[in-house]
């Protein structure tokens, strides 16, 4: 065995070992202990790909070093920040917001009529689970070759699970709450507002974080079927091309960087608006 | 049938727009092509069409309207279209004995479900012995749960030549193997995910009773957390099965254009020719409803024999 | 007493369900004078929900009359004649208390500043003053049951309609809560219709039982009580009190079919 | 029998004719070669193929090869069966296109990965920068793999091989007069396509000389044997299409026009053609593909001089 | 009486949560003979459930002594020396009446064919015969309670441990099951500790009553019942019964602080 991979294996074993400790210890429900484990775990994989890497002596052009890639970000932050806000600022969150924004919105809308709901609830349901990324080269087609077919792309994706979960979520408040309402005599809309509303918060949240995933994976494939000379899907495309592997890997941590801190943050806002939620409960 | 109606009804409503939307969409490239063979457009001249909507183009050239529906390579093809395109390419097809010619769409669906297929297969497993793990073991749940979601957010699409090498590097060369792998990390979250909450859905109350008999950790596994966890997994397995799909497909896109539907997309977008796209998408969704209505079955009559399905209600 | 403010007269309610109709109400004639106490004691399943919710027009009776205050029971409704108490506090969680109690009063649209003084009254009144920032779930079941009142409250409405409202307490909390609701009905004169599962509370409270049996769900007894206005707790171990338990227990078991 | 794997730079197609050809006639098999050939797509890159092992021998332009092989990826040109570049640019008429010279300000589709690059070198030959549409300037997308950008007039050019894209442009209604094309050969930044590439430490193997000679060898006899009967060829190509989405007018067609750039080659490298793709390469603009000369390493007669010994 | 079968001496239990230390028992000191029938009663959060489960083992005192069969609760849990009854009849929805009821004959190991005769005797014992395949939710709440009771039984441990098992059933089925349970404990001679919240339950089953008060939870009258083994359901009629009851209340309303 080589020095490099007994050093990672080596790692590895004591940081799991750590992470056995800190688990299972009286302050293992702590923030602390919560951030620093899995941020041990991540450490451990991370060494032991730098010593498999360094062990087998793996081309970089197949795999490269984690300490390389490293070295490329630093290097191409620039490029990176100009592909970021192309593919993530323009493409995914803009269709993100659009499609998301849509969709609540006919949701409240459907729900008005038992009969559209009946309807359209099964086939919002199949057309969540179909393979929409496929329709990605029509929509570039359609939409050209700027952000706008990534969040054209993105607004499709989003749609019908977040469509989807609003319509679930706005059925949610019980026949008690309703009825509630009802003995006050309110109107559609302070129902709607006051009761079906809030209570639909942790469906229409679900919804939203799945989105999250599935806007930034839609912007990226979408820029294989076109784009301007930046982006993520751009970058990593030219880069496999021209054997940049260590850009490629700078651009995907980019990638799970902003996918970790998008879902972060709608997981963030989520625990704000649903605090009174059984699971958010302190 | 009182299920059945207002399905239908929005079916044809979506059918509607669509059929309606074909005219816009095509309207510029009708009117060049009408042109060129001589008719009289107004105004003329692609480039000076260019500034006007395509809305005035229609109110200008009723006439030519119809050629909109009539497009060889139309930018949006009409239902009509695109199911002559699925029927020559199915149906016809079988009824001709090339069912399983390399140019009949119910080829390229098999290929398609044989990867999906193994994706599922191995997503599902790594998923339920992930949720066994993170149920189980403290350590793992804290570490791994972070990590699964962040894996998610990878563009899987930016690993796909990668896992194609490193899978010839360890001497696979079949490339179903890496179209089955990319089908397999989209597959496995949800999986896991539902099985997490599965197998920890057992209350508080029916573990204390296991306790009272002082039953081993593998008694509550089979006898409570596993059958409790039922519901939750077909659950899973229906989102499961169809991230499987469209891994698959994702994976058929880029990865060597050899067979199924993704590479039919791809080789139609490269000639040109959207019916086959679209054609090709539509084969997508059927085989996306045919997997998940099966398991939908699967989930009835096994809820059923298990006696989950009323106690549900 | 004047003229009856609820009355029901051959009232018929028949559910249409899959397996067939299910007769909730058959032929229910009940009049309820203004200021009354009135429980609705039976087995499960026998329709004193049912017969509340047709009060509160939150049902459709399928045959007979109901009038409350003279009109239909929606009219009334719109009139916002009715607190409902159910029998879950469903207060909204994301909702303090505070803001619990005042539900019904921003949706009748009562001006900012009364709706503070009367969330601030009948907070007072259900003895939860202090506690208007706290949310549900910080609460025990108890409390959260009388915020459920005191939402019902708020209003002022004339007709208190109150499903097993302690249903979910324990005995001594409820004890505590039949003495506080006894008081607070002496002082308002409201009309009060009460369902509950319980004999002793149902004697304890009412100032008229009516005892139903299921399948279908009638009324089979009907038991003006003797007890004087003011009632202690003690009253509970009095033999007039032990006479009046022994009857409804007697009208409850003709009525009950093991099942 | 030796095994041989080949990886296609992209789909099958008439553009790998004489490869199919070798194999289907049994070219291959009488080499005593057992050769198989995976077709490429948007994704793969033959060079990151070749250096995982994947592959014995990839079609590839020589560009991606050289950059590979700066990469520290050596790559080795053993034959050139492409003689000349199909590459050109294909613009509309009507707007105003008549030089390159009236490309300036104008949208522009290019393909990148790794093949941006003989259209970089153009641009700075032309003194124009590539930085959006503005006065000495144009603005560049990165097209894919459909003609679509041109038809709809998101582009006012775009890169087309002779072969195959332009084709695709006329099957779509347009006239040959409504366009403009500039070859990149008739530009004078032509760059060598299309050439066979091994890892260099391969070749310390006679073994493994030994089966490259047999195979490139069968190649060009199946060059040669498409070039004489370009229907056949293309049959045979739709053959071993496995998408079944090909069409035979197209590929009978882009045999022909395939035939036109393999003709005048015997499968040798033409060192003079070697170093005029290196001259462009080296003037790449601002950002060059290559920094240093490779020199003669890149690429071997070895092969090629045994293979048509015989 | 012999030796007690339940000894607990000083019993302490305090759980750290986040908003401080909960002293869920406080100095608990209680002895229970063999086939004595022991009810907790007292106010919610009062600990009866935290004590019932310190002497099943589900729970770990913090301090002080617990000795049951003169081992410990966990050695007696091994042991096999419990059946326990919770509130839910929590059966499992996947298994039949009969196949949840041999539940804890499989988990022991016990051989097929004995399984099959213990699951048709206990049946029998609660009057399930016939509804062995029926699924649980087939079946009414009250049936669920008695097949949750013969899954208890199936095993014959010595100790029955009862947790308010009938808290979410009607009055009524609640008194034919309290006279059910009278007449098994009567035949089997096991030892039951009983948590309930119902004055007139406790009195009416018990041959010991423990109140209870909470905050912290102790003990705060242990009463033994007069009462005849023999006891028909309209003892609870009788003034020794209402003097027991009245007992109970007073002991309850001392322990009581209001919420
Ligand atoms: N919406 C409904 N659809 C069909 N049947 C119903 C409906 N609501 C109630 N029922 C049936 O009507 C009958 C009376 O129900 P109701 O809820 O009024 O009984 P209850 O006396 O309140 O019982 P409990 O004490 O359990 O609350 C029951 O058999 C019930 O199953
Ligand atoms: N696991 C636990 N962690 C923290 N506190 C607990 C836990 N279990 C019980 N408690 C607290 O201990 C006290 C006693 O609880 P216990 O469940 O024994 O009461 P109880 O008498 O059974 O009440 P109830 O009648 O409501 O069932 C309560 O204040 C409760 O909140
Ligand atoms: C991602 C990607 N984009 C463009 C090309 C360009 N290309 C090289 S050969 C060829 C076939 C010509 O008909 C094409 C289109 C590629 N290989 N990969
Ligand atoms: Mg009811
Ligand atoms: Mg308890």
């Amino acid at each position: 065995m080589t020095a490099p991979l007994f050093f990672a294996l080596l790692f590895w074993l004591a940081a799991w070992g750590v992470n056995v400790k800190l688990a299972n210890a009286p302050g293992r429900d702590s923030l602390g202990v919560r951030i620093v484990v899995p941020l041990l775990f991540g450490a451990a994989l991370i060494v032991l790909w730098e010593g498999l890497v360094r062990h087998f002596e793996v081309l970089p052009v197949i795999l490269p070093a984690p300490s390389v890639v490293w070295e490329t970000f630093l290097a191409s932050t620039e490029i990176l920040w100009v592909d970021f806000q192309q593919t993530v600022l323009k493409g995914a969150l803009r269709g993100y917001a659009i499609g998301c924004a849509v969709a609540v919105l006919c949701a409240i809308a459907i729900d008005r009529s038992a009969f559209l709901t009946r309807g359209l609830l099964p086939v919002g349901n199949f057309v969540a689970a179909l393979p929409i990324i496929g329709i990605a080269p029509i929509l570039v087609s359609w939409f050209g070759f700027d952000w706008q077919s990534k969040a054209a792309v993105v607004v499709v994706m989003v749609f019908f699970p977040v469509l989807v979960n609003t319509v679930q979520g706005l059925r949610e408040a019980d026949a008690m709450q309703r009825d509630l309402m009802r003995t006050y005599a309110a109107s559609y809309r302070q129902t709607l507002w006051k009761l079906r509303l809030p209570a639909a918060m942790p469906f229409v949240f679900n919804g939203l974080k799945i989105a999250t995933t599935l806007a930034l994976i839609g912007a990226i494939v979408a820029e294989y079927f076109g784009s301007p000379t930046r982006g993520m899907g751009f970058r990593i495309s030219i880069s496999v091309g021209s054997l940049s592997i260590d850009l490629v890997w700078a651009e995907i941590a980019v990638a799970a960087l902003a996918g970790t801190v998008f879902y972060g943050l709608v997981a963030f806002i989520e625990k704000r608006v649903t605090f009174w939620h059984p699971t958010n409960r302190k | 049938m009182r299920k059945a109606l207002p399905v239908l009804v929005v079916l044809a409503a979506i059918l509607g727009i669509w059929w309606l939307a074909v005219a816009p969409m095509n309207i510029r490239i009708a009117l060049d092509g009408a042109e060129r063979s001589g008719a009289a457009v107004v105004p003329e001249g692609a480039r000076e069409r260019q500034e006007v909507s395509v809305w005035a183009l229609m109110a200008r050239n009723p006439d030519l309207v119809p050629l909109s529906y009539a497009q060889e390579r139309p930018r949006l093809p009409t239902p009509g279209q695109v199911a002559t395109e699925f029927w020559d390419t199915t149906g016809a097809m079988a009824l001709d004995g090339r069912a399983m010619s390399r140019r009949s769409l119910l080829f390229h669906a098999w290929i398609t479900l044989q990867s999906t297929f193994w994706g599922f297969l191995l997503g599902t497993s790594l998923g339920i012995a992930g949720a066994i793990g993170i149920v189980y073991s403290r350590t793992l749940n804290l570490s791994l749960m972070p990590w699964a979601i962040i894996s998610q957010t990878i563009p899987i699409v930016a690993l796909a030549p990668m896992i194609i090498v490193l899978a010839s590097q360890l001497g696979i060369e079949e490339r179903g193997v890496p179209k089955a792998i990319i089908s397999a990390y989209l597959c496995f979250f949800p999986v896991l995910v539902g099985m997490v909450s599965g197998l920890r859905s057992p209350a508080a109350a029916q573990l204390d009773l296991l306790r009272t008999y002082s039953a081993t950790p593998s008694q509550g596994f089979w006898k409570l957390r596993l059958p409790a966890s039922v519901p939750y997994l077909f659950a899973s397995l229906k989102v499961g099965i169809a991230a499987a799909l469209v891994g698959t497909i994702v994976g058929e896109l880029p990865t060597g254009a050899i067979r199924g539907l993704g590479a039919r997309i791809l080789i139609g977008d490269q000639f040109g020719t959207p019916l086959a796209i679209w054609a090709a998408l539509f084969m997508a969704a059927i085989l996306a409803g045919v997997l998940v209505t099966f398991l939908d079955l699967a989930q009835r009559v096994t809820l059923r024999r298990m006696g989950l399905a009323e106690a549900a209600r | 007493m004047g003229a009856p403010v609820i009355a029901a007269e051959g009232l018929n309610l028949t559910f249409q369900t899959a397996d067939g109709p299910v007769h909730a109400l058959s032929d229910v004639s009940l009049a309820i004078a203004g200021g009354e106490f009135v429980s609705f004691i039976g087995p499960s399943g026998c329709g004193k929900t049912t017969f509340l919710r047709c009060i509160a027009a939150l049902e459709q009776p399928t045959g007979g009359t109901l009038s409350v205050n003279g009109m239909t029971p929606d009219a009334a409704r719109r009139a916002r004649a009715y607190g409902y108490v159910f029998q879950a506090a469903g207060l909204y969680p994301w909702r303090t208390i505070g803001r619990n109690v005042a539900l019904p009063l921003e949706i009748m649209g009562f001006p900012k500043d009364e709706q503070d003084s009367r969330v601030a009254r009948v907070l007072e009144m259900v003895e939860l003053t202090g506690f208007e920032k706290k949310f549900p779930w910080q609460l025990s079941g108890g409390m959260q049951q009388r915020a459920s009142i005191a939402r019902a409250l708020a209003f002022d409405a004339d007709i208190l309609l109150m499903d097993e409202p302690f249903g979910a307490l324990d005995e001594i909390v409820r004890d505590r809560l039949n003495e506080e609701l006894l008081s607070l009905w002496a002082r308002t004169g409201k009309t009060v219709c009460f369902v509950t599962h319980s004999i002793p509370e149902a004697v304890y409270l009412s100032t008229k039982i009516v005892v139903m049996s299921p399948r279908p769900g009638r009324i089979t007894d009907v038991i003006d009580s003797p007890l004087p206005k003011e009632r202690p707790l003690d009253i509970r171990d009095t033999p007039e009190f032990l006479a009046l338990a022994h009857r409804v227990r007697e009208g409850l078991r003709a009525g009950h079919a093991y099942e | 029998q030796d095994d041989v794997t080949l990886q296609l730079k992209w789909v099958t197609q008439a553009q790998f004719a004489g490869y199919y050809v070798a194999l289907e006639n049994g070219y291959y098999e009488e080499a005593g070669l057992d050769v198989t050939i995976l077709p490429g797509g948007p994704d793969i890159a033959p060079t990151q193929v070749i250096a995982g092992g994947g592959a014995d021998v990839v079609v590839e332009w020589m560009p991606a090869a050289l950059a590979a092989r700066e990469r520290g990826l050596p790559l080795v040109n053993i034959a050139q069966p492409f003689k000349s570049s199909g590459m050109q640019l294909t613009c509309w008429g009507d707007v105003g296109i008549e030089s390159p010279d009236d490309l300036d300000n104008r949208t522009l589709g290019v393909w990148f990965f790794g093949n941006e690059y003989p259209f970089l070198s153009w641009m700075s030959q032309l003194g124009m920068a590539t930085d959006g549409a503005a006065e000495g300037s144009v603005e560049v997308l990165r097209q894919g793999f459909n003609v679509d950008p041109l038809l709809q007039r998101q582009a006012d050019c775009i890169s087309t091989m002779t072969y195959n894209e332009y084709w695709q442009v006329i099957d779509a209604g347009v006239t040959p007069e409504e366009l403009v094309n500039f070859r990149y050969e008739e530009q004078g930044v032509a760059t060598l396509e299309d050439g066979l590439y091994v890892l260099e430490e391969n070749l310390e193997d006679p073994a493994f000389v030994d089966k490259m000679t047999r195979f490139v060898a069968a190649s060009m006899e199946g060059w040669k044997w498409a070039e004489e009967n370009p229907e056949e060829a293309a049959m045979i190509v739709l053959e071993y299409d496995e998408t079944g989405a090909q069409t035979e007018q197209h590929q009978v067609r882009m045999m022909g026009e395939v035939a036109k750039l393999t003709a005048g080659s015997n499968g040798a490298l033409d060192p003079a053609d070697f170093q005029r793709t290196v001259d462009t390469l080296l003037a790449g603009g601002s950002d060059p593909v290559i920094s240093v000369d490779p020199g003669d390493a890149a690429w071997t007669h070895v092969i090629t001089d045994a293979a048509l010994m015989n």
